[in-house]
C-alpha cells in the first residue's frame, strides 16, 4: 500500500518556530551548536551548523529540506558539548540508527522533531522549468512523482526521537512495505543478475559518498579505508566496485533505514537502494518483521536466537 | 633541474626498449645484510645495493630514498650512510606500518626496490668554519648521521663539532659503534649522550635531550644546530636552542609527512604550497616558520 | 604537444573543416581504427566521460553540458598500472630474484567532444606532471599520444563558470582541434554541423587525414569565412551563469592570511567528507601507489586519490597532520586557491562546473571563492 | 619473509594415491618464503614427527605447514611437534589435503593442482601467524548435575566417588526420574526399581552430594571451572527438616488427583510423595490442588503432624552456587499419541501407551502388577502392541528412531505373555532393531518361548467394536491386509525432548538440534561434551537411548568432568575472539549474537589529539568465549577478530587462491 505524501502547508509558520527554538536553545547555552539547514546557492536547502542565536536566523524549512544530518554528529564526538538537531520522521530514524548503535551520547542531544508529511526530491524539482518550479514550491498542487522516494513508503510522520516537537503529531497509517525492485532482481537468473550487477558497479566512481551519507554506516574507521587486512582493493576495476557495494550492503543489513539517502547522493546515479532493498525483504521473509527498516532495541540480524532460520538444522 | 634528476632523465632516455620506464618504476635491489640498532629489535640498519649498479646514484646528507617492497608498497626512508661511503647505502628503519614492517621481516638476500635520491639537502656550502650542534633523539639520528659522518669526512671545513643524542633506554641508542667508539675519536668532536631512563650498566647522564641540551648549553656563537627527533622533543628543542641564543636562521631541522611518489606529483606531502619530498625535507626553522602549521 | 602555460591568446587556425553532425558517429568510427576514441556518452542515464567501447553501454552525447566525470581519466587513469613484478626462486639454490616488467607503452588517444574548461584544465595537469625537476614519463607517454578535440559550448548551465578564470565557452587552450556548432550559441541550439577548427599540428593531421575525410570531415564552404569567424568570436564571448554572480576569481592576495580562519569550521561544518568533488574535477590529480599482490607476483599501480579521505595523510605510526574535516575541506580550497597558484602561477580551477553540481550537500568552489572574499584576515 | 617448512604427508596411500606428491613438492618450493619440503608417509608418526623438528632445526624454521589430513585429528598432535621444538605452536597450519582432496577427487592430475592450491593458501596463511599463549583459568572443583533420574544420579555418583562435591537438582519431588516408573529392564528382566533405589539412597546419602529436589535451574553465568548458578528450590510446603516421612498427612488428607509417576493410572493426594522408595522421602503439596490453596480451608495435613513440619508460608528460595562443571540429564518426555487420532488414543480407554503399561505390571502399581485393562478391570485376553508411534514418522511424528521401543514393546509382550498364560500378544513393527548385547536373544525368545506374534506393519486404524479393539494393518510382509481383535492396545509412542528443553539449553547457553535434543560437540569423538566447554551431556536429554547406554554416557560424563577436576588450572584456548580496540565503535552489536555470552562493554581511556577521553568498547571474556566467531561476523568495523583466523589471514588466503583473478593483478 502506498503512501500518498503532501506537502505541509504550515511550512513558514513551522521554519518560524524552528529558528525561534534553536535561537533560544543557542542564546541560553543549551546547546553548543544546533544543526539545520541553510539555504544553498541553488536555493536548496544544505546542511548548517548555527552556533549563535544570529545564525539560527538562517535556518531554513522548506519542501526541499531533504538531507539528513544525524551523520554530522560523528564530526562532534570529541567533546563534550551539547548538539542542538532537527529531525523530521526519516531524519529521526537515521538519528535512532546512530542512537542505537550508541555512536553518540543521547544526553548531549537536543532534538527537535517536526511531524511531516512529505519532502520533495531537490534534484526532481531542479529539473523542472522555472515557472514550474515557482508554482511547486509555492502551493501545488504537486506530482507525486516529485517526492522523495521514501516518502512513498513512509509510515514514520512523526519523528521517533524528539526532546521538542514544532507542531501537532500528524495520523500514523501503517503499511507493509513493497520492493517492487527487488522483484525484479529475483527475477533474473544468476547470470543475468551478475552481468546486470557487473554492468552497474562498473559506473560507481569510488567517491563513498553513498557510506558518508548513510546513517548505518557509523563506524569508527570503515573497513572499507583499512589497509591491513585489505578489504577493498585500491584499484578500480567492476570487481572491486562490486565488492565495494557488496560489503557496504552486508554491513548495513539489519540496520538500514531505507532512506534512501545513498541513491541521492550518487553522483552517477547508481540504483544502491536494491541490494539494501533486498536485505530488507529477506528479514522480513525469514524473520516475519513487518517493518525491518525502523531501528529497534533488538534487531533481527543483531542477535542469536537458537530459532533463527539459518540455525534450523544445525541448532 | 638538479644533476641527479637530470642522471635520471638520462637513464630514462637511454631506453631503447620503447616501453615507458617510469619515474616511478624503482630499481631492483638487494638486501646485504641487516644489523639491530636497539635492544628491542624495532630498528634496522639494512646494507643495500643495487642489482645494475650502473644505474646507482650519488646522494648528498639529508636526502631520501623510496623503498619498495613489492607486493606490499614504498616508503620514504631518509639515507643513513654519508655519500662520501658510497654504495651500499645504509638505511635506518624503525618498525612502523606495513612497509617498514615487511622490511623488518625481510632478510639478507631478498630483492627490495630502491628509487631516489629525493629532496634536498643539508647546506652544508653554508657552513664553512662553523660550529656545528647536531641535536637528535631515537630514530631521528639516522638522517643526522649521514650528514655527520659527511661533515667528519670534510673535518677542515667546520669548526668544533657537538652530537647530542638521547634515547629512551641505553637499549634504544642507535649506531652504537658510531657513538661509543668511532665519533668520539675525531678531531675536535664530542659526543654526549643521554637517556630517559637508565638501567644497571648506564653511568651517563640521565634526562630528556632538550633539558640536556639546555644544561650543555653550546654556544649559539657561529654555529648552526641541527636537530631531527620525534616531533615533541623538537617542540622543546626548538625552544631551548630559543633560550641559549639561536636565531631562527641558525636552525635546521628536517621534517617528514606521507609520502607516495616523492617526486612532487602526488600532491600529498604538501605544507602550504611546500612539498616536503621536493622543497624539504631540510627546512631552516625561519622557514618553518613561514609555513602553515600543519606538520 | 603545447605545454606552455602562457597560452592564452587563441593561436592562428591551421586548419578548417566542416562536419555535418549526421556524420560524427562516421567520423568517431574512423577514429577508432587508429586510435582509442574516448568520448562523452550517455551511461545509465547520466552523461559520462569514457572511452567508446564497441559492445558496452552508451551512446554520444555531444550536448550534454558537462559530463559527470572529467576527460581527466583519459590521460591519467583512476587505476594506471606502473610495473609488474614477480618474485621466483632459482630451483637449484633457492635463491630469490625479482622481475620487473615494465608497463606497455601508452596507446593513442584521441579525447573527442571535450568541453572547453576541461581542455584547459589539461593545461594544468601538464604543469604539473611534465615541469620541474621531475617529469612523469608515465604521464606524458599518454599525453604525447593524445589529441584533444574539443567542442565548444552552446549553452552554459547554471553551474558554468569558467569566465571566472580567464576561460570561455570558446577556449582554445589545449585544443588540438575545436568544433562550433554552425548555427552558434545559444540554449536551444541544435546545430546540423559544426566547423572543426585545428589549432595545432597534430589537430591538424587529424582534420585533413584520410580518415576523416572518408567520414565526412569536408572543407567548409568557401564562402563561410565571416561566419566561422563570427561564430568563433561569439562562443568566445559568450557569459557563463554562475560568472556573473561570482565575478572574476582572484583571491590568492586574501587567502594568504586566513589559514587559521575560523571560517573553515563552517565549510567543513557542511561537508560530507566523500571524495566526489576531487574524483569529478577535471584539474584534481592528488594520487597514491599501492601494490595488488598475490602468489609472488603483482602489480604496482597508482590510483586517484583524494584530500577529502581521512587516510591520505595518516602515517603509519597514526600520526596525522590533517586529523579533521575542518583541516581536510581548507586543504582542498586551499590548494585550489593558494597554493597551487604560488607553486605553478595558477589556480587549480577551470570552472568546469563539476562540484558545483555533484556535492551531495552544496559546497563547492564557486561558492568558497566569493565567500572568502568577504572575510576578515 | 619468515622461513616456512612444508611438510607434505602421503597418509600411506590415502594422499599418494590421487595426490602426485612429489610434484606438489616441486611447485611449493618455489613459493615465497618457503625454504624446506619434504615428503613423508605418515607425517604424524612418530619419525614422521621427528623429522619436522629435526627440520626446524636444520633449517631455521619460523612456521610450519602440514599437508595432510583434516586437522581435526592431528593439528594438536603437530601443534606439540612445534612446541617440543622451540616453536609457538600456533606457527602451525595445515592444508587438507585429504579429506577436502584426494579422498573426494578422483581425477590425480586435478588433484594434485588442488593439492597445490591448499598447499600454497597454507603458506601464505602461516607467513600471517601470530605468536598465540594458552591462558589459564582455575577450576572451581564442584558440579552440578541437572536431572537426577538414573543419568543424573550415575553422573552424580561417579563424580563424588572421584572426591569431588556434585549438586544434584532435580525438578520432581523425588530424584528417580523414569526408570523408577519402569517395572522390569531388558534384556535380563531385572526389576527396575531394584537395581535404581540402591542408587537413589547412595546418592541421597553420599558426603560429597548435595541434593535439591522440587528445584530448577534458573540462571547460570560463568564458564568452565567458574559457574556461576542460581537454583530455585520450589516451597515443599513441608519443613524437609522436620519431616519424618511418616506419611499420616498423606494418608489424611481429602483431595485426590491422577497421580503423573502413575501416568493417570492410579491416584495420589495433594500432599504426596510420588512413590514409596521415593528419595528424599518428603512429601510436597501440590498447592494447585491442595484445598487450603484453593479456598484457604481444610488444614488436614498440619493438624496430623505430629513433626509440626507443615508450612503452607513456606516460599521458593533462589540458591547460588560456583560450580566447575555442569552435567545435563535432564531426560526425555513421551510423544503425545493422541496426535495419531487414527489410534483412539484418549478416546479409548483400553488403547494405553507404554509407560502406562509399565504402571500396570508394576507390583507396586495401581494394579499391584496385575494387568487390568483400564475401562473395566479385566484381564485382557489379547493385546497388541504397537510399534513406532511417533518415531520414524515425518508426516506426523519425528523422523528419528527412538531406540528403546522395541525392545521394551518385546519386553511387554513376553512379560504380558508371562502373566497370561493363555493370551494373545501381537506386536505391529516396522523394523524390529535390536542392537545390543543378548538383545536379539530376547527378541527370538519372545517368539519362540513365548509365543509372541510380530506383524510386520504399521496399523492404519484401531477402533472398538463392542468391548474389543480392532487393529487394521497391512502385514507387509505377506502383503495383505490384517485385522486383530484385542481387548488392549499398547502405544510406543517416541522418546522426545523434555517440552522445556529448548529454554534449559538457551539457559545453560548450548546448542540443540531441530527436535530439541541438546548437541554433542562431536558426534563420534566428543559424545558427552557440548560446544560449551564445561557443560557436558548425559542420557536421553542427548538423544533417545536405552538404560544401559544411558549409565554409560553418564559414566562417561562423570569422567570428563572428574578428569577436568584432577587439575587446579586448565589451560585456555588461544584461538579465541580479540577485540581490536582502535577499530571497536562500541557498537555491541557483537554482544547479543554471542551464543555464550562472553561480550561485555568495557570502557577504555585514551589520548586524543592531547584530551583525554572515555569510550565504550567490546571486551572478549576468555573464559566464556568458545571461538565460534559469530562476532567477528557481526563486526562491520572489522574490529573483531579470531586469533588463528583473523581477517588477515583469511583474506590472505583468499587472495592467494585467486591470485592473478584480480584484475589488476594481471
Amino acid at each position: 500500500m502506498p503512501n500518498n505524501p503532501t506537502l505541509d502547508k504550515n511550512m513558514t509558520e513551522t521554519e518560524t518556530a524552528l529558528r525561534r527554538e534553536a535561537a533560544r536553545l543557542l542564546s541560553q547555552g543549551e546547546v553548543a551548536v544546533f544543526l539545520g539547514h541553510e539555504e544553498g546557492w541553488d536555493g536548496v536547502p544544505v546542511p548548517f551548523a548555527a552556533s549563535t542565536a544570529a545564525e539560527a536566523g538562517r535556518l531554513v524549512w522548506n519542501p526541499l529540506s531533504a538531507p539528513h544530518l544525524a551523520k554530522y554528529l560523528l564530526d562532534r564526538l570529541e567533546g563534550d558539548e551539547k548538539v542542538g538537531i532537527v529531525v523530521n520522521g526519516c531524519g529521526s530514524l537515521a538519528l535512532d540508527r546512530i542512537l542505537k548503535d550508541r555512536r553518540f551520547p543521547r544526553e548531549r542531544l537536543h532534538v527537535v522533531g517536526i511531524p511531516c508529511s512529505g519532502m520533495l526530491d531537490p534534484a526532481r524539482v531542479a529539473a523542472l522549468s522555472d515557472e514550474e518550479r515557482e508554482r511547486v514550491l509555492k502551493d501545488g498542487p504537486v506530482d507525486p512523482g516529485l517526492f522523495l522516494d521514501r516518502c512513498s513508503w513512509c509510515d514514520v510522520p512523526n519523528p521517533v526521537v524528539s526532546d521538542t516537537l514544532l507542531s501537532e503529531p500528524l495520523p500514523v497509517v501503517r503499511h507493509r512495505p513493497e520492493y517492487p525492485r527487488v522483484a525484479e532482481l529475483e527475477a533474473m537468473d544468476r547470470e543475468e543478475r551478475a552481468e546486470y550487477l557487473r554492468g552497474l558497479y562498473e559506473r560507481c566512481i569510488r567517491c563513498f559518498a553513498c557510506r558518508n551519507v548513510c546513517p548505518a554506516c557509523n563506524c569508527r574507521e570503515c573497513c572499507l579505508d583499512q589497509w591491513e587486512p585489505l578489504w577493498l582493493g585500491r584499484a578500480t576495476s567492476p570487481a572491486e566496485q562490486q565488492m565495494f557495494h557488496f560489503i557496504r550492503a552486508f554491513d548495513v543489513a539489519g540496520r538500514c533505514i531505507r532512506c534512501g539517502e545513498c541513491e541521492r547522493v550518487c553522483s552517477v546515479g547508481l540504483p544502491l537502494m536494491e541490494l539494501n532493498d533486498k536485505f530488507l525483504k529477506d528479514i522480513t521473509e525469514l524473520f516475519g518483521v513487518e517493518r525491518p527498516h525502523i531501528p529497534a532495541d533488538v534487531e533481527p540480524l543483531g542477535c542469536f536466537e537458537p530459532g533463527d532460520p539459518d540455525l534450523e538444522d544445525h541448532g | 633541474m638538479s644533476e641527479h634528476a637530470t642522471a635520471r632523465a638520462a637513464a630514462a632516455g637511454s631506453c631503447s626498449c620503447g616501453e615507458t620506464s617510469g619515474l616511478l618504476v624503482p630499481e631492483v635491489a638487494t638486501i646485504l645484510d641487516v644489523r639491530n640498532e636497539t635492544a628491542a629489535g624495532d630498528v634496522k640498519t639494512f646494507r643495500v645495493a643495487l642489482d645494475d649498479p650502473a644505474a646507482a646514484w650519488v646522494h648528498r646528507a639529508g636526502q631520501c630514498a623510496m623503498v619498495s617492497v613489492f607486493g606490499v608498497g614504498e616508503a620514504m626512508i631518509s639515507i643513513t650512510s654519508s655519500p662520501t661511503r658510497g654504495w651500499p647505502l645504509e638505511l635506518s628503519i624503525k618498525r612502523m606500518g606495513r612497509v617498514t614492517g615487511a622490511l623488518h621481516d625481510a632478510g639478507p638476500g631478498e630483492k627490495i626496490g630502491l628509487r631516489g635520491p629525493y629532496g634536498n639537502h643539508f647546506p652544508t656550502g653554508d657552513w664553512k668554519g662553523k660550529r656545528l650542534v647536531f641535536i637528535a633523539g631515537g630514530i631521528g639520528l639516522a638522517p643526522v648521521r649521514c650528514l655527520i659522518d659527511y661533515c667528519l669526512a670534510h673535518r677542515s671545513d667546520f669548526g668544533p663539532v657537538d652530537i647530542i643524542y638521547g634515547a629512551r633506554s641505553p637499549g634504544d641508542l642507535c649506531f652504537k659503534p658510531d657513538i661509543f667508539e668511532r665519533w668520539p675519536k675525531e678531531k675536535d668532536t664530542r659526543v654526549h649522550l643521554t637517556v630517559d631512563k637508565g638501567d644497571d650498566e648506564w653511568t651517563g647522564p640521565v634526562g630528556f635531550v632538550p633539558a640536556f641540551l639546555e644544561e650543555l648549553g653550546p654556544s649559539p656563537d657561529n654555529a648552526v644546530a641541527i636537530t631531527c627527533g620525534p616531533p615533541i622533543m623538537i617542540k622543546f628543542v626548538l625552544q631551548a636552542l630559543g633560550r641559549l641564543g639561536y636565531t631562527d636562521d641558525q636552525i635546521v631541522t628536517t621534517l617528514e609527512l606521507k609520502m607516495q611518489c616523492g617526486v612532487g606529483k602526488c600532491g600529498r606531502c604538501n605544507i602550504g604550497d611546500k612539498y616536503v619530498c621536493v622543497d624539504g625535507p631540510v627546512f631552516t626553522l625561519s622557514q618553518i616558520k613561514k609555513m602553515p602549521n600543519e606538520f | 604537444m603545447s605545454t606552455s602555460l602562457a597560452s592564452g591568446a587563441p593561436t592562428a587556425p591551421k586548419a578548417v573543416r566542416l562536419v555535418r553532425a549526421a556524420d560524427l558517429g562516421r567520423w568517431l568510427d574512423a577514429l577508432s581504427a587508429g586510435s582509442r576514441v574516448w568520448a562523452p556518452q550517455s551511461v545509465g542515464g547520466r552523461p559520462r566521460y569514457r572511452e567508446l567501447t564497441p559492445g558496452r553501454e552508451g551512446r554520444l552525447d555531444l550536448e550534454a553540458v558537462r559530463t559527470v566525470d572529467s576527460p581527466k581519466a583519459a590521460l591519467l587513469p583512476q587505476t594506471e598500472p606502473l610495473l609488474a613484478y614477480r618474485r621466483a626462486k632459482d630451483p637449484g639454490t633457492g635463491r630469490p630474484s625479482l622481475d620487473l616488467t615494465p608497463v606497455p607503452p601508452a596507446e593513442p588517444v584521441v579525447l573527442f567532444g571535450v568541453r572547453p574548461c576541461d581542455a584547459a584544465a589539461v593545461e594544468l595537469l601538464d604543469g604539473v606532471f611534465l615541469t620541474g625537476d621531475f617529469v612523469d614519463e608515465h604521464y606524458k607517454a599518454r599525453r604525447e599520444k593524445s589529441v584533444i578535440v574539443t567542442v565548444a559550448c552552446s549553452a552554459p548551465d547554471r553551474a558554468c563558470f569558467c569566465t571566472s578564470f580567464g576561460l570561455s565557452p570558446g577556449s582554445t587552450r589545449e585544443a588540438d582541434v575545436v568544433l562550433y556548432g554552425r548555427s552558434g550559441p545559444g540554449p536551444k541550439a541544435e546545430p546540423d554541423a559544426y566547423y572543426c577548427v585545428a589549432y595545432s599540428d597534430r589537430g591538424e593531421a587529424l582534420l585533413t587525414s584520410e580518415a576523416s575525410r572518408s567520414a565526412g570531415v569536408v572543407e567548409p564552404p568557401a564562402d563561410e569565412g565571416q561566419k566561422l569567424e563570427d561564430t568563433v568570436a561569439a562562443f568566445r564571448n559568450l557569459p557563463t551563469p554562475l560568472a556573473e554572480r561570482v565575478g572574476r576569481v582572484d583571491v590568492v592576495d586574501k587567502l594568504d592570511g586566513l589559514f587559521e580562519s575560523p571560517y573553515w569550521e563552517k565549510v567543513a561544518a557542511r561537508c560530507l567528507g566523500c571524495g566526489t568533488c576531487t574524483f569529478v574535477c577535471p584539474t584534481c590529480f592528488c594520487f597514491g601507489v599501492a601494490d595488488c599482490a598475490a602468489g609472488g607476483r603483482g602489480v604496482r599501480f597508482r590510483y586517484w586519490d583524494s584530500c577529502k579521505f581521512p587516510h591520505f595523510l595518516r602515517m603509519a605510526g597514526g600520526h596525522d597532520p590533517r586529523p579533521h574535516k575542518k583541516h581536510r575541506t581548507r586543504q582542498r580550497f586551499m590548494h585550489k586557491l593558494n597554493y597551487h597558484y604560488h607553486r605553478y602561477g595558477r589556480y587549480l580551477c577551470v570552472g568546469c562546473g563539476r562540484c558545483v553540481e555533484s556535492c551531495p550537500v552544496g559546497l563547492h568552489l564557486p561558492q568558497v571563492a566569493d565567500e572568502v572574499r568577504g572575510l576578515e584576515g | 619473509m619468515k622461513r616456512v617448512g612444508v611438510f607434505l604427508c602421503w597418509c600411506g596411500s590415502n594422499i599418494a594415491a590421487t595426490v602426485d606428491v612429489g610434484k606438489v613438492a616441486e611447485r611449493v618450493r618455489l613459493l615465497p618464503g618457503v625454504v624446506h619440503v619434504e615428503e613423508n608417509k605418515y607425517t604424524c608418526s612418530e619419525p614422521g614427527q621427528a623429522s619436522i623438528i629435526k627440520a626446524i632445526k636444520e633449517h631455521g624454521l619460523e612456521r610450519v605447514v602440514v599437508a595432510a589430513c583434516s586437522p581435526r585429528l592431528h593439528e594438536p598432535t603437530f601443534r606439540r611437534t612445534l612446541e617440543t621444538a622451540g616453536l609457538n605452536p600456533y606457527f602451525l597450519e595445515m592444508a587438507n589435503v585429504r579429506e577436502h582432496c584426494s579422498w573426494v577427487h578422483p581425477d590425480r592430475e586435478k588433484a594434485t593442482d588442488k593439492a597445490f592450491d591448499l598447499v600454497r593458501m597454507a603458506v601464505a596463511r602461516v607467513l600471517k601467524n601470530e605468536p598465540l599463549a594458552r591462558g589459564s583459568i582455575t577450576i572451581e572443583k564442584r558440579a552440578l548435575v541437572l536431572g537426577g533420574g538414573i543419568a543424573g544420579i550415575q553422573a552424580a555418583l561417579d563424580i563424588a566417588d572421584a572426591g569431588h562435591e556434585v549438586i544434584l537438582v532435580e525438578r520432581e519431588p523425588t530424584i528417580g526420574g523414569r526408570m523408577a516408573q519402569l517395572d522390569k529392564t531388558f534384556p535380563t528382566l531385572d526389576c527396575s526399581s531394584c537395581i535404581l533405589t540402591p542408587k537413589m539412597v547412595d546418592a541421597a546419602k553420599h558426603p560429597k552430594i548435595t541434593l535439591y529436589t522440587y528445584s530448577e535451574l534458573e540462571k547460570v553465568e560463568g564458564y568452565i571451572g567458574n559457574f556461576h548458578v542460581t537454583v530455585r528450590k520450589r516451597a515443599r510446603s513441608v519443613d524437609e527438616t522436620l519431616c519424618t516421612g511418616c506419611g499420616l498427612c498423606q494418608t489424611k488428607c481429602p483431595t485426590k488427583v491422577p497421580s503423573e509417576f502413575d501416568v493417570g493410572t492410579g491416584l495420589r493426594k495433594a500432599i504426596y510423595t510420588p512413590f514409596p522408595q521415593a528419595v528424599p522421602n518428603k512429601p510436597v503439596i501440590d498447592r494447585e490442588n491442595c484445598t487450603y490453596y484453593k479456598t484457604g480451608k481444610c488444614r488436614v495435613c498440619e493438624r496430623v503432624c505430629e513433626a509440626k513440619a507443615i508450612r503452607f508460608d513456606q516460599e521458593d528460595v533462589l540458591v547460588e552456587e560456583r560450580v566447575g562443571a555442569i552435567v545435563v540429564a535432564t531426560g526425555f518426555d513421551l510423544f503425545d499419541c493422541s496426535v495419531y487420532g487414527e489410534y483412539g488414543y484418549g478416546l479409548y480407554p483400553d488403547v494405553i501407551d507404554a509407560l502406562q503399561f509399565e504402571r500396570l505390571i508394576n507390583a507396586s502399581g495401581p494394579t499391584e502388577g496385575k494387568i487390568k485393562r483400564p475401562s473395566d478391570h479385566e484381564i485382557p485376553r489379547s493385546v497388541a502392541f504397537v510399534l513406532c508411534v511417533g518415531s520414524r514418522d515425518e508426516q506426523k511424528g519425528v523422523s528419528y528412531c527412538s531406540r528403546a521401543c522395541c525392545m521394551y514393546s518385546v519386553k511387554h509382550a513376553t512379560q504380558y505373555m508371562d502373566k497370561v498364560k493363555d493370551g494373545r500378544a501381537y506386536v505391529f513393527y516396522m523394523d524390529i532393531r535390536t542392537p545390543g548385547k543378548a538383545y536379539e536373544e530376547f527378541y527370538k525368545r519372545s517368539s519362540v518361548e513365548y509365543g509372541v506374534q510380530f506383524i510386520r506393519g504399521r496399523p492404519s486404524k484401531i477402533y472398538q467394536k463392542g468391548d474389543k479393539l480392532i487393529v487394521k494393518a497391512e502385514d507387509t510382509l505377506l502383503g495383505r491386509p490384517v485385522e486383530a481383535e484385542v481387548e488392549m492396545v499398547v502405544l510406543a509412542p517416541a522418546m522426545v525432548p523434555k517440552r522445556d528443553a529448548a529454554r534449559t539449553a538457551q539457559t545453560l547457553g548450548v546448542s540443540y538440534d531441530g527436535f530439541g535434543f541438546l548437541n554433542e560437540a562431536h558426534p563420534k569423538l566428543r559424545p558427552v561434551e557440548t560446544n560449551t566447554a564445561g557443560i557436558y551431556l548425559a542420557g536421553v536429554c542427548q538423544g533417545p537411548k536405552d538404560i544401559p547406554d544411558t549409565v554409560a554416557q553418564a559414566s562417561a560424563a562423570g569422567a570428563k568432568v572428574a578428569a577436568l577436576f584432577s587439575r587446579d588450572e586448565m589451560a585456555t584456548e588461544p584461538m579465541i575472539a580479540r577485540v581490536d580496540e582502535a577499530l571497536c565503535s562500541g557498537c555491541l552489536w557483537c554482544k547479543p549474537v554471542c551464543p555464550y555470552k562472553a561480550i561485555e562493554a568495557r570502557t577504555v581511556t585514551e589520548k586524543v589529539h592531547g584530551r583525554t577521553v572515555s569510550r565504550e568498547v567490546a571486551s572478549v571474556n576468555a573464559g566464556l568465549c568458545q571461538g565460534c566467531g559469530a562476532c567477528t561476523v557481526a563486526c562491520r568495523d572489522g574490529a573483531m577478530n579470531l586469533q588463528g583466523f583473523t581477517n588477515e589471514q583469511v583474506i590472505t588466503a583468499v587472495d592467494e587462491l585467486l591470485a592473478g583473478l584480480r584484475p589488476a593483478c594481471s
